[in-house]
């Protein structure tokens, strides 16, 4: 490249550069800067205001640790299942050659659910789920199947994911639409008069075409797990160890009050999703070879 | 009150609250009648926030004179000592400043206890027929996913008081206690009893969580709430009888000083403590108030006999800290469920 | 029984018909072309015998089984879109390995059929290389490949070659002629380039606004056009205006001036108007004689074709072109020349209607 | 054909049995105030409020402010990243990620600190200034939503081609961003405008720590310790949030409904 | 100083370098055609002069000014796309129309001249119609009519007729010729049709792997190659080995049968072997003569054209193909055929590598 072309890609570079200050500019102010006192927290100490490591030294106690571990699972499965069945969802609404009304409807639907949480979410499920919930009892009286004689028991692991997963699937159907929008139909065409089932469509060229945004998605709905609180307070409040219980113990509490530890555990959590952000981006960039 | 602070408050305009929630101790009737009272307008911040949340407004809203910046808070106990260390709060003493017991205030007046009540079982009464008189009761097999916590003991205080009233009944020290109450709750899970969902009126009512240890007055409260649909019984137990209080403050950046003082006045004149004590909160001077025969009898009805207040265990700072430090680490440990 | 077999085929896109009434029979291993104008619905019927879009009404028969209604991956017929659909995220041999893929051939059978496909389109080179970082041309030889390599019993084409230069596109439709003869591969070929019909097709099928206007061979649509909207739409056909001055002699006047028809001016009456088509090949400037028509007017545009020199002679209200092999040393008329012009009687064809 | 309409159907009566079972036990939950009978007595009392209007409208308000906030602020980003700047799509996924993990009253305490009354950009100090400050906390909020839909919307159209396009007849890049990018990722802004609006109607920390009178605070108030009206109003806001999401799925559908493919 | 002047022009994609040193001067109101191959980087370079692509080396300069690296959007340069690149959310009208309502045309002037261009297109009734709901060639009109809406200075169409029928085609090249030399519009067209290309341009560009070949008059790229590759690219050139048997007779032997070429041999030695062109359309069956060289051999291949019949005639190892015209009287001679065929001394181009 001569320095004149260089120059110019720079100057276009520079351009677009403008095009997305106002976003940095916002994300600064209104993101960056907010957080950074957070961070800034993170390294005082709580009494003096001094300097200090100690906050993330406490992050190694073996109940913060457990209960990142267990936040991570529980945001990581909840994103799974919640990437997998909202897909089927949207692609059932999108592809699924149903009746026209369905498609806006489950998006509008999703709109609400997806930002259903916390309290009235963890009630919807006891009252449905509980051990008196509708279902149960209707389980127990009608087909005289004892839900709760299984095992199961809504105020676990198991339970959480699954009231988890009222948020995750909607959402996941909202960010998916527009990507499975975006198929076009020749390829389907193509692949269909080449003799490919839709399992073969799939595995080959959808797939690929739809797995940046899929795994984009699905990232979000970790970090949308991973940061949720008031469903899991509310529903099994003190039996799980999420680590945005103890987080928000320590900056919001009537007891803990160390908002410096609490800092340091945001800053924490801000890692690991920096860390799955950075797993998704090579995982995209693995399998984007063909975009532009 | 005088003139002066009154045409002073009146002068501010307005007053700002914070975590204040309406059925808590009366509140919402308190915040009417000041509000009506002195033409105060009354900002109320997040009524949800917890003891930690009121800390972090004020240091916030350290150089900010808007709304959002809270005049007094509503603390647990704990709270008042490092907030004032913080240099956050700013002493004011009220008119009835000495009738409030020693033990329950800042000696500067940098804070001051505003009202207490004891843990109690709120029972839903159409489900339990026979309610739990004491703690061990709530070990019966007749309790069965029926027994659940107001709170999470990993970060409400309430919460951590309930495990140390389990364990309180023959132990030696703050720390026996605390570890007495989390084997009680380790028990009451392993049982079947124990319902790890933070219990409020509905849980109460749909029947998910018929037993909530809690407040008395917040149990007092839904008990009027609910009016009957389903009927709640508050017990008070037999045994292990803790009592929590909460203290009062004026921020030290309160944008409304005047406006705060006046409101410390309205809380701590009779009018106020009897606010209190209709939300079922013993106020900070309910026994001057007794001694001075100012109770109405009607109100003294509706509360839990007094003999059952006769023992109840006011936890020190120092016994606070202790509770906290055991209880919180050792809950995961007695009653979290682990995943694999 | 044919091959395939169309009847009655209809398509409406709402409330617009844009097939109406389509029925044809092709026999196993033919090769046919639909040409015709833009938007007449050539592309839609392909669609239809690939599966795509669904008839509104009639029938189509594949191999003597009723097809409607059948999915486009059970019929075993090819194709190759209008606008290449190739697979953004695979490679081209990928591409072409696609249908091999999925029919689970063996590895070592789809590797060297691949590379003969990548031969045949003469893109050995560009393998490896993502449809986005082709060119137009490129991107449309990778379909071809793609379609031709899984071999299907019917290979439908839309517009295959159309962003291709002559050379190439010359040479690749004599390769898809042989392979398609080889394998006997039923072939439907939709162009917009007459030349591309006429040479390679087995018949052609002219189409108008959703109907087949004529069917036939090559040189049987070029040379005895059926209907008018043929006779102009192949080739470049001069439509003038004649006098009939004696039908039974096949005298007619063209602008005044006399000519003599072999047949066809006896369907016509005496001092009626009728219509006489003219090819431009058929035409020569001087060289009248006898058995030869002339007519004398005035050059009015030389347009260099290439091998062919296009010329545009005015005589009084017509303008009658005709067609000269370009010779470099004796180069055509100038503008404005006067000249007579001739052509064989027989030539001389007078439309019916 | 056939089989693939079955799963299709399958999977939406799944889905909505999963749904609304949930709801419907909330519903039959919040029609039990009166003993022994069903009754709509919990709506009575919820509606009976005027500042259940009051609140929901002073939200709506604030929704469509941050949906149209969100749109100026990620449209025109997401397009330059997938256009120009590749390089820093990492940066800007991360970045709008970050709101998800950063609890929401952190980020709100930083705005007090860095916004208040004494600052250089003194925004609380009058009721429109918080409303700014709110709508941009909402924004922030909206943000992992609104850059993910946005982002895979502009990943399906041809960006590239069609701003060619544009520029080849004289197109600036507002007209580009608004006449021609913007119509043909409407899904995604229709996605991304629920999930914000959803945010923002719901939304309780940001509104009450300002002090704003919106309709989370208010569900806060009035429902934190009843029994049967927090149900109700559950099952209200539901199904008005998904009310106003029809009207907005109309509105934006009003224009180019035609143009699907 | 020319309109637009392009020096040294150099594109490369990574490591592939896909224009090498490509100059080239237009003057102001000219229309001139790239010709190459598919692949050989005509729509790199088109878009590089419209600012889509940026240079990799070398300069354009428009109307004097250097735009090298100018958006786009200020070069006041119109382009129509190889893949049409509507826009979906518009309908043809409103695809028409988007670059007057960018220039903030009045109304009424907009409409004028959206109902001009959509006559032209002869696409009067789809003007509510979505790019979705047309067929192909409706498509790339639409295309070619919002390019031509907003009259820029300078046009590049990029195939914008690849996918239309011969009269159609035709029809539209001229109007879009006509709308050219009135409004004065310098143009770049780029098309693999070389009929399209001799007949419209002012000058050619014959392109080859991202260089200018030959730069020229229609008539003087087709008659005079100056390279081998332009002289096999344009038209369908016979290239032949030859011996020199006396350069300064300019007597050769091809397949062992004695011939005279009139000029060029005596560039080449006594014995050498050296390559010689003959244009199908020189060659005429039968017809020997003085003057004219004269070849015995047998027919091959008869491929009906249309108006040309080409026949190949294989003669020895050489395949020599032939042009004649249609005759629907007296048809070609068949297949297997021996045949002598002939073509003037002066037909015979003697190469010179
Ligand atoms: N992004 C890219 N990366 C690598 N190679 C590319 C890229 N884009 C184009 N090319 C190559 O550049 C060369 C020139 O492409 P260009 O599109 O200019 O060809 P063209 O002359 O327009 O061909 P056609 O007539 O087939 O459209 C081709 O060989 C193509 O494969
Ligand atoms: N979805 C649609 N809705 C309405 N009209 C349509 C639709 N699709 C195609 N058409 C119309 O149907 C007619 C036939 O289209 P088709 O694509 O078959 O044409 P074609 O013969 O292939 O043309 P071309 O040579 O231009 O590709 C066209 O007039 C087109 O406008
Ligand atoms: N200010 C009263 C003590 C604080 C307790 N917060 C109660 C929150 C109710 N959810
Ligand atoms: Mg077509
Ligand atoms: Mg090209």
């Amino acid at each position: 490249m001569t320095t004149t072309a260089a120059a110019a890609a720079r100057r276009k570079t520079a351009g677009a550069m403008i095009g997305v200050t106002p976003f940095f500019l916002f994300a600064i102010l209104f993101l960056l800067l907010p957080t950074g006192i957070l961070i800034v927290g993170a390294f005082q100490d709580s009494q003096t205001g001094a300097f200090t490591l100690a906050n993330f030294g406490d992050l190694l106690q073996p109940s913060i640790l457990s209960a990142f571990r267990i936040s991570i699972y529980v945001s990581a499965t909840s994103a799974l299942g919640g990437a997998l069945l909202g897909f089927a969802l949207a692609y059932a609404a999108v592809l699924g050659k149903l009746p026209g009304w369905i498609r806006p409807t489950l998006t509008t639907f999703s709109g609400v659910a997806s930002q259903f949480a916390g309290v009235p979410l963890a009630f919807a499920f006891i009252s449905t789920l509980g051990r008196l919930g509708l279902v149960t009892l209707l389980l127990r009286d009608l087909l005289g199947f004892n839900l709760y004689a299984t095992g199961f028991n809504l105020l676990t692991f198991w339970g959480l994911t699954l009231t988890y997963l009222y948020f995750q699937i909607p959402l996941m159907v909202l960010v998916v639409t527009p990507a499975l929008d975006g198929l076009r139909k020749e390829w389907r065409e193509a692949a269909q008069i080449l003799g490919a089932s839709p399992l073969q469509y799939w595995r080959w060229v959808a797939g690929p075409i739809l797995w940046p945004s899929v795994m984009g998605a699905t990232l979000l709905l970790f970090a949308n797990a991973f940061g949720a609180i008031a469903t899991a307070y509310a529903l099994t409040g003190s039996s799980l160890n999420i680590i945005t219980i103890l987080l928000y113990a320590q900056i919001r509490g009537d007891v803990l009050h160390n908002a410096n530890l609490g800092f340091a555990i945001a800053v924490g959590m801000i890692a690991i999703t920096a860390a799955s952000n950075l797993l998704y981006i090579w995982l995209r960039a693995r399998s984007e070879r063909w975009l532009k | 009150q005088s003139a002066e602070l009154i045409a002073a408050a009146k002068a501010e305009g307005e007053l700002t609250t914070i975590a204040l929630p309406h059925d808590w101790c009366g509140y919402g009737a308190l915040i009417e009648g000041f509000k009506s009272k002195y033409g105060l307008k009354v900002n109320e911040l997040n009524p949800d926030a917890g003891s930690g949340d009121e800390i972090e407004a004020i240091k916030a809203n350290k150089d900010n004179k808007g709304p959002q910046a809270p005049d007094v808070i509503d603390v647990g106990l704990s709270f008042g000592p490092s907030a004032k260390a913080d240099g956050l709060i700013q002493p004011y003493k009220v008119a009835t400043w000495d009738s409030i017991p020693d033990s329950a205030k800042d000696a500067d007046g940098y804070w001051y206890g505003d009202y207490y009540g004891v843990l109690a079982f709120e029972v839903n009464a159409d489900i339990v027929k026979d309610a739990p008189k004491d703690w061990a009761d709530l070990l019966k097999p007749e309790f069965a996913n029926a027994v659940a916590l107001a709170g999470d003991p990993r970060a409400s205080n309430q919460a951590i008081q309930a495990v140390y009233a389990a364990g309180l009944e023959g132990a030696a020290d703050a720390k026996a206690a605390a570890e007495a109450g989390l084997k009680f709750f380790a028990e009451l899970n392993k049982a079947g009893n124990f319902v790890p969902v933070i219990g409020k009126a509905a849980s109460l009512a749909q029947g998910a969580t018929p037993v909530i240890i809690r407040w008395d007055y917040n149990a007092l409260a839904d008990r009027d709430t609910l009016a009957g649909n389903p009927n709640v019984e508050v017990v008070v137990p037999k045994t292990g009888v803790v009592a929590g209080v909460y203290v009062q403050a004026i921020s030290a950046y309160a944008p409304h000083p005047n406006a705060a003082k006046l409101w410390m006045e309205y809380l701590y004149s009779d009018e106020g403590q009897l606010g209190w004590l209709k939300g079922y909160c013993h106020p900070i001077r309910f026994n001057d108030l007794a001694k001075n025969g100012k109770i109405p009898q009607e109100l003294l009805d509706k509360l839990p006999p007094a003999e059952a207040y006769a023992n109840a265990k006011f936890p020190t700072l120092e016994e606070q800290g202790i509770l906290k430090e055991t209880i919180t680490k050792g809950w995961d440990a007695a009653v979290g469920a682990d995943v694999k | 029984m044919s091959f395939i077999d169309i009847r009655n085929l209809k398509k409406s896109f709402g409330p617009t018909t844009v097939v109406h009434d389509f029925s044809m029979a092709i026999e196993k291993g033919e090769f046919i072309s639909f040409l015709g104008p833009s938007g007449c619905g050539k592309t839609t019927i392909l669609r239809m015998i690939a599966g795509f879009e669904t008839a509104s009404g009639g029938e189509i028969r594949l191999a003597g089984a009723d097809v409607t209604h059948l999915p486009p991956a059970r019929r075993n017929v090819g194709m190759v879109f209008q606008a290449y659909a190739l697979f953004p995220n695979m490679t081209v041999a990928e591409n072409i390995a696609f249908g091999l893929k999925v029919a689970q051939k063996p590895q070592a059978e789809i590797k060297a059929r691949v590379e003969e496909m990548l031969a045949l389109i003469k893109l050995p080179q560009l393998a490896d290389r993502y449809p986005y970082q082709m060119s137009g041309g490129q991107q449309q030889r990778v379909a071809l490949a793609r379609a031709l390599a899984v071999r299907p019993q019917v290979l439908l084409l839309d517009e295959p070659l159309s962003a291709l230069d002559a050379k190439i596109r010359v040479s690749l439709r004599e390769d898809i002629r042989n392979l398609q003869r080889e394998l006997g591969i039923t072939t439907v070929f939709v162009t917009h380039d007459q030349e591309e019909a006429l040479s390679i097709s087995d018949r052609i099928v002219v189409m108008n606004e959703g109907r087949a206007d004529q069917m036939g061979r090559p040189f049987e649509i070029y040379n005895y056009p059926q209907t008018r909207f043929v006779a102009s739409f192949v080739g470049t056909l001069n439509l003038l205006k004649a006098t009939v001055v004696d039908p039974s002699a096949g005298r007619l006047e063209i602008e005044g001036q006399g000519v003599i028809a072999e047949h066809g001016a006896e369907a016509h009456a005496r001092g009626a108007t009728c219509t006489v088509a003219l090819r431009p090949e058929a035409v020569t400037i001087g060289e009248p004689g006898p058995g030869r028509n002339a007519l004398s007017g005035l050059i009015e545009e030389v347009a260099f074709l290439g091998a062919i020199v296009r010329v545009r002679v005015r005589v009084g209200t017509a303008a009658i072109s005709l067609d000269l092999f370009n010779d470099p040393t004796s180069p055509p008329p100038e503008r404005g020349t006067a000249v007579t012009i001739a052509f064989d009687r027989d030539d001389l064809l007078v439309l019916k209607d | 054909m056939k089989e693939s309409r079955f799963g299709s159907w399958l999977a939406i009566v799944l889905g909505a049995s999963y749904f609304l079972i949930p709801l419907i036990g909330t519903f039959e939950f919040s029609l039990r105030m009166k003993r022994g009978e069903y009754s709509f007595e919990a709506y009575r009392v919820v509606f009976s409020d005027p500042n259940f209007q009051a609140s929901f409208l002073f939200s709506t308000v604030m929704a469509v402010v941050t949906v149209v906030l969100g749109i100026l602020l990620v449209v025109p980003t997401a397009y330059w990243v997938q256009l120009r700047l590749p390089k820093l799509r990492p940066l800007v996924e991360f970045v709008t990620l970050l709101p998800l993990v950063i609890p929401a009253i952190v980020i709100v305490f930083g705005y007090l600190r860095l916004y208040n009354s004494s600052s250089f950009l003194p925004l609380t100090n009058s009721s429109f200034g918080t409303n700014v400050l709110l709508a941009c906390g909402y924004a922030t909020l909206a943000l992992p939503y609104m850059y993910r839909s946005v982002e895979s919307g502009m990943r399906s159209i041809d960006v590239r081609t069609l701003t060619e396009a544009a520029e080849s007849l004289g197109a600036g890049w507002p007209t580009i961003l608004f006449r021609i990018i913007l119509p043909n990722i409407r899904s995604a802004l229709l996605s991304g405008a629920f999930l914000t609006f959803a945010i923002v109607i719901g939304e309780f920390t940001f509104a009450s720590l300002l002090n704003r009178p919106a309709f989370g605070p208010y569900l806060q108030l009035v429902g934190a310790n009843r029994a049967y009206e927090p149900a109700a109003l559950a099952i209200i806001a539901f199904f008005v949030t998904w009310a106003c999401m029809g009207l907005i799925q109309i509105v934006g559908r009003a224009r180019g409904d035609s143009a699907r493919r």
